[in-house]
């Protein structure tokens, strides 16, 4: 049965609230503003709520189907203890403006994971606002920014590697940065020489992800460190690859002065089809005074308060506001859940088997498809493939959706763009064995299918709930909303 | 450790097929110097689920519940009852450990929703076109100021000093590194907003004029010769909403005239949560702005067998393909506030959220007039929605919202708080008032309040 | 992807909690009964058992899921809120036998719960503690026995129409009766002469369910019930069928002695693949006496408590205890939050609307499927059809499959065993029309191909997760634990 | 109403359908007399989610949560940490609003589960096969003994003294209308059970002796002997467990030498619910005794295309096809707290079962060593898995366990209330500890038992 859509089921005349009823005649202080003609909402009942959703659901792939190796995404599992902790009422039913000595516990929760975040990257400092990982970014090189702008250095240049996310290079322009690229090694890493050769009084500093979007390390990082401080500017490091060191290496000790965690990529917290996420971001000593507000201290008596634009001196010269509140709350109690059930020994773990499993993917593939850094070393947490000797066409693209007619989610794909038809294949530490044997069963079939030729792959997917879908008008002619 | 599959015997045998001979020499290009040895320091071991329930029940017990007691707090964060049935529903594991749709065969249940919620805000907003989420209103209100800028070609943003102070900080951070200019101001304690010098600030440099609605003090009058004064400049009406219940009960910006309205979207599904996640919201009125727009969109299209289907579209707009030309760098939004925002929006439907609306204006007007009563309080509003001023009289409001939380009554927002050191707003207290609040409740807090009024000094 | 069986993929040494490891050496006081050898059972961390489990329930088909009209099991939608008061630690999570001045709140609920389900019924008393209809059934038939004792009045036969379902007779012989049929008229009802004709003073009760099985109302109840008592019998009615007259009838007002209620029918708590359900029996005056221990009672100063075996005189001429404690705490939160949900004018217009929905079932049908006593007036909350008139050795089990493969649970077949082939359609109040008008539909559909001698209909389903199973072969060599 | 999706027109189309001209015409066939007009008297209207939870969650706080304080309270309800997994599973649509899996085709989640199920219970037990489930552990027993009575064609059971009295009390009053003889009696207070007595009062018309394990006392001792003189006597043991987890510690009852063992599973995925749903367990260990079982069973079979399926079995001995000549009228059953017991089975596995069951014995050592020094009482069992019996000096246990919940502890169950009026067990104590008991629960019960004892008259 397909699902029709809501505004083809639901009807204006009906609720699935109860609600007294409007008294048409109650006297009103709208102010003459009073809505007259009909919004155009339907609605349902209950049960044809509970219905339509567990229906639609029903399309839906998610890590808890089946194993999802979406790269640079770290699908792992999302424990359920942390689901019941953010939904304790002392954490979900508390106002982010209630008086402070209201909300202690959420003000410490709020302040213990910003110290063990601070811990595990050997950082001094960390700002807890920034909403999702790309809003992190931009604290980082808002900071950056600060830093340069309060010794009166202004500088217009930010370095960003090639193999870079998006959201990177987004980030610098849109913090008023001009993006220039620095190019990647044959094996992989940043061009370490060419970097320091742009290095000079007009570069901001550098965005580098560590370990990278190939699956790599980067070994020179402390070496680019050195030189982009030498040189007058700060390093960021995307953090969006820290599970795969998280426990075994701290940031702090690789000379970054910023860097932004996925709460929803390293600590577990549910990636909920798109967000929401949270991004908070460890600071050096040096960017840690220009911390965006508000920020939770801990006075000498023991009691936790907020540092907003009140309080002056002890604010700092804070760079301002990044959103209305204090952050992802319900990611903090996710998050701070995690780390207390893992602890010191179990990220640590977490960080092995990551590694461990994206290897064992590595070397279970290479045989038969191309892996453009594969002699480089061993991977991290993902593994990263080409689309080298396919046949007949086959791209990338069919391999993804035949391995959803196999019952997987595909990995990333044409990410990074360094490689061409890239593959990146991220296991997480959250699959068994027998998960990513069966996997690479199914995997290995399709990349020969692609070897092979074998037509019938272009137009994969056959069995899931949508066939491949007309992307291309969708952005031609834009149809964004119901119309009926 | 009940999340990591592996055993140590899986272990050695992929080492083995990896050909390595311990787990370490996969980590050879992490420098020697960089590299710990055994756990980190600082963290405690690993816990039993049993141990870290403990622990986080602790810390949750060391605030104080709103649903608890008396609970009059707003100003852009609104306790609304969320049915049991919207939980249910954002637990579903398809939808929760789903990814961003970008495989789109395999997330319509994703998609759909969210062509579903962009209608549905569409149509609460009065807008042509809604995004699939921002991360909150605040941030919202800053896309849409940058969006503004990019349609306008222009660099001056004015904000309305009704704006919600924080939201008008955001945009002022940012607008400090783009090299946007801001004009901003205070609100000034009036019975109804000053639309004719908000006008006046408006030039022909004008980007856009940001005003919000209901303001920050509660107060709502018509936009619409706001909108034809920022038009005739060739400037954009930006509305930002914190409060969509109150669309429930009074016209919408778009019918007002608005290009761009932002919002709040917490009120409806996602619940008080310190702050976060919330739901930002942002739409326009006129399709031709959608190139322009920040964040995700979905799209209709169909599948190779001709079937109706839904996939994100537009993103040459987007980070991913953009890059630096990308119209904002979101990534990750807030899909599953989203989720249940619509859900909540659904079981509502247009006559229950009118209900809603309606129920709300009836319990603030009760408690206006039960507050105006209490001696040495005036309410501020001539109009309002389910929020208010009230002035104490020249008794420092933030004091007061202090001694009322220790009385058991969590009172209101001081101006105070929310203007620190304006020495011109220290006496105002901003109420907000839901169906969640009893009459009971309306009683306790005039009760109390006229107590603390008695006992603090000016 | 098929889904394992856990002890495929399960390991011994696995686990998905984290407890202390056993310290082999700790002294221990188990009197030499250690276990030593391997228990047999296998783990898996909890990531592998959330997927485990959520691909297993997507084999299932739920009321969430879509339309179920099994007729007399009222599938009717399952509310959320219900759910949640459960949940409550305050009923949750406290025990049976607490100190009673520790669990005033949850005695409150079941004298609360009991007090309402006199009301809706019309009778003085109720006995909470059965644990499911078919044991509630037990209960109200153990009260009429003992109430014939106490009298010293032995009595041995129950009479049971032939349409009733199978726990009445199978009931009645645990009791230790003889049970005997009562014939059923053309119309579907209890042959009111052949009942009376057959009371005498070896009877000691009658059976019947009211509304009956066929969907039909029993008019004459009162009559029969009046006959029964003349006779010295007593009247249990089995109140599986309660959802038609909930707020509409009083079955006290028809003379009944004892009726059971199936929370998880008429008071919406979940089924939960075959329960738990709930059973509390109101009972008569004549039998309240003789009500099985523990119950709860209110005393003068509003407290709330257990009789129990040890209040002698209080407990009356009890006959004894059903079960360990007090009953199905866990449903009678959710049914009491439920009848709050709804209240008086909720509840009215739930028997109302589920009514309706069948009657319209009914006569969008009967043009053309056999509908054996349509001719019988109105029918309740479900419709009963035949299997006239299909062609080609079709059958009833045919349709049920063919609807499968439209998305449908299939209604309740061949039952009640007087109507050959029987089919019978509940759809509750919980439908919308729309709902049930794609359901005629498909329904139409099917039944024209079992009209038409459609053979591809005897392979259906073909749609579902699995083809028709091989039952026989099951019972001839059963296999009922994993080997291995 | 928010769960009924007809609207006023919807009514009126289908009525039309009908042929009926108002919704009382379908219920003619209600005789005048019992027909109500209106709402039924006696019951509040309808009313918002909000409103309802007000009520209900003011129910709930006038009680006292067992996690909130101390709690040793056991006698067959066991209160241990329950993985958040366990609910988010059990809370899924497809299986918490399934029905009894008569349509194997689209049932085959419910089947494999109870198929693993039957395999966990019958592996737990030392068994053969266990079936899908029944209502409780007490019910369970008394199935157990009318089996025994069909397998042995005899109609005397003989039960142990240490027997649960409740479960005492199910047998006999249900054999009272079956006919059958009960032997029970009380339990005597010794450290260890008289299985002397018991083999005793075995014959040759015996068709079962039903022994607790660990017995209502807390005591554990070998079955086996009672195995041998039952079956030398023709008559089958029956063990009765109401602690599974203390056969993640213990023999099981099978490999002693039991023929049916039958118990109560709470203990594992349920929580305490002050007393239901539980969840009844029932094993045999001869495989020839299958078709004498009561309640359903699941097999393994295949489908049409030669897959692998399960079906409900056996269905024979049932109701719905039997009708009177049933081996059980039972019917619904406990499906879900089946679901949840294997859940948390799966979760714990071996491994983690004798972790946990290790844990509760090594606490519950530390109590009774603990209790042990407090002046006035002292510890029955030599031997005992978590619970054991405390005797109180001469102090009536009923009183004192009354004045620790007054000191907010909740301590035990004392044999008072189990046994009313028995003088000579009104000084016990039942003290049940599990895996969330803590060291300083322990001194806590320790400290204020020892101020109670020091209050309470003899």
């Amino acid at each position: 049965l397909e699902e029709p859509l809501l505004f083809e089921i639901g009807r204006a005349d009906v609720t699935g609230v109860d609600l007294p009823e409007v008294d048409a005649s109650a006297p009103t202080r709208l102010g003459g503003l009073a809505r007259s003609a009909a919004i155009g909402l339907v609605g349902l009942t209950e049960p044809e709520t509970v219905r339509h959703y567990t229906r639609l659901s029903r399309q839906n792939y998610g890590i808890d189907l089946g194993f999802f190796p979406l790269g640079s995404c770290t699908m792992k599992h999302n424990p359920r203890l942390n689901e019941k902790m953010a939904r304790l009422p002392g954490f979900a039913d508390i106002h982010p403006l209630a008086p402070q000595s209201s909300v202690q516990g959420a003000l410490e929760v709020v302040h213990q994971l910003g110290h063990w975040l601070c811990t595990l990257t050997g950082m001094p400092a960390v700002a807890m606002s920034p909403k999702a990982g790309a809003h992190g970014e931009l604290c980082g090189i808002l900071a950056i920014r600060a830093a340069h702008e309060a010794r009166g250095d202004a500088r217009e240049v930010v370095l960003v590697p090639e193999s870079a996310h998006g959201t990177n290079p987004a980030t610098a322009a849109f913090a008023g940065y001009r993006v220039e690229d620095i190019p990647a090694t044959p094996e992989g890493r940043v061009d370490v020489a060419a970097l320091k050769a742009r290095l000079g009084p007009d570069v901001a500093g550098v965005m580098i992800t560590n370990p990278n979007t190939c699956g790599l390390f980067e070994k020179d990082f402390r070496e680019i460190a050195d030189a982009v401080h030498a040189a007058g500017g700060y390093v960021y490091c995307d953090g969006a690859n820290f599970n795969a060191i998280v426990g075994k290496v701290r940031p702090g000790d690789l000379g970054v002065d910023a860097m932004h965690i996925n709460l929803h990529k390293t600590f577990s917290t549910p990636h909920g089809g798109g967000g929401p996420g949270s991004g908070p971001v460890v600071l050096s000593e040096a960017l840690a005074p220009y911390a965006p507000l508000p920020f939770v201290r801990k006075d000498d008596a023991g009691a936790f308060y907020l540092v907003e634009e009140e309080h002056g001196d002890e604010c700092g010269p804070t760079f301002g506001r990044m959103t209305a509140f204090h952050g992802q709350m319900g990611m903090f109690t996710r998050a701070l859940t995690y780390i207390l059930s893992h602890g010191a020994d179990g990220l640590k773990q977490v960080a092995e088997d990551a590694v461990l499993n994206a290897n064992y993917i590595l070397r279970s593939m290479e045989d038969i498809l191309h892996a453009p850094f594969g002699a480089s070393g061993p991977c991290m947490h993902e593994a990263l493939f080409g689309d080298k000797d396919f046949a007949n066409g086959l791209s990338t693209l069919d391999v993804a959706k035949g391995l959803i007619d196999e019952g997987y989610h595909p990995m990333t794909v044409y990410f990074p763009l360094v490689v061409h038809g890239a593959m990146l294949v991220e296991p997480t530490e959250t699959e068994s064995k027998a998960a990513i044997d069966q996997f690479i069963t199914a995997f290995r079939a399709v990349v020969e299918r692609a070897l092979g030729g074998d037509e019938a792959l272009k137009q994969a997917p056959y069995y899931s709930p949508r066939r491949r879908l007309d992307e291309t008008g969708a952005a031609r002619k834009p149809k964004l909303a119901y119309e009926g | 450790m009940r999340y990591l599959p592996l055993t140590d015997t899986d272990r050695q045998a992929m080492l083995a097929k990896i050909g390595a001979s311990a787990i370490d020499d996969l980590f050879v290009d992490v420098p020697e110097v960089a590299r710990l040895d055994g756990p980190i320091q600082g963290l405690p071991m690993h816990a039993s689920e049993m141990a870290v329930e403990r622990h986080m029940k602790a810390l949750a017990a060391k605030n104080l519940v709103a649903g608890d007691v008396p609970f009059f707090i707003g100003a852009g964060a609104y306790r609304h009852h969320v049915p049991a049935s919207v939980d249910t529903i954002i637990q579903r594991g398809e939808f929760l450990t789903a990814y961003t749709p970008y495989q789109p065969e395999i997330a319509q249940g994703t998609l759909q929703m969210l062509f579903e919620f962009q209608t549905q805000v569409a149509r609460l907003y009065g807008c042509a076109v809604a995004n699939a989420s921002l991360y909150d209103g605040s941030t919202a209100c800053w896309e849409a100021v940058a969006m503004a800028t990019r349609v306008t070609k222009r660099k001056r943003a004015v904000l309305s000093g009704a704006l919600h102070p924080h939201y008008a900080q955001v945009v002022k951070t940012m607008a400090h590194f783009t090299g946007d200019e801001i004009a901003d101001a205070l609100p000034a304690i009036t019975a109804e907003p000053d639309f004719d010098g908000l006008i006046a600030r408006i030039d022909d440099q004008t980007a856009c004029v940001v005003v919000q609605y209901p303001d920050i003090l509660g107060r709502i009058s018509d936009l619409t010769p706001l909108a034809e004064a920022a038009h005739a400049k060739g400037a954009l009406l930006v509305v930002v909403n914190t409060e969509p219940v109150a669309l429930g009960a009074c016209r919408s910006p778009g019918e007002m005239g608005a290009d761009i309205v932002v919002g709040e979207g917490q009120s409806l599904g996602v619940g008080l949560q310190f702050g976060g996640p919330y739901l930002g919201l942002f739409a326009v009125r006129d399709p031709k702005h959608v190139r322009q727009m920040p964040g995700r969109l979905c799209g209709e299209t169909t599948d190779a067998e001709g079937k109706r289907g839904f996939v994100l579209t537009l993103s040459t707009r987007e980070q991913h393909i953009r890059r630096e030309k990308a119209t904002s760098n979101i990534c990750t939004n807030s899909g599953l506030c989203a989720l249940a925002f619509s859900v909540h929006m659904t079981l509502l439907g247009e006559t229950g959220l009118r209900q809603l609306a309606a129920e709300n204006h009836r319990l603030a007007c009760l408690a206006a007039d039960r507050l105006a009563r209490v001696p040495g309080v005036e309410v501020l509003n001539r109009a309002f929605f389910n929020e208010f001023t009230v002035m104490l009289g020249g008794k420092p409001a933030r004091a007061i919202v202090r001694d009322l939380a220790d009385r058991g009554v969590l009172g209101g927002v001081s101006l105070g708080r929310l203007y620190p050191g304006v020495e011109a707003l220290e006496h105002g207290l901003l109420v907000a008032v839901t169906e969640t609040t009893t009459e009971e409740d309306i009683e306790r807090l005039a009760a109390e309040l006229e107590a603390a009024i008695k006992e603090t000094a000016q």
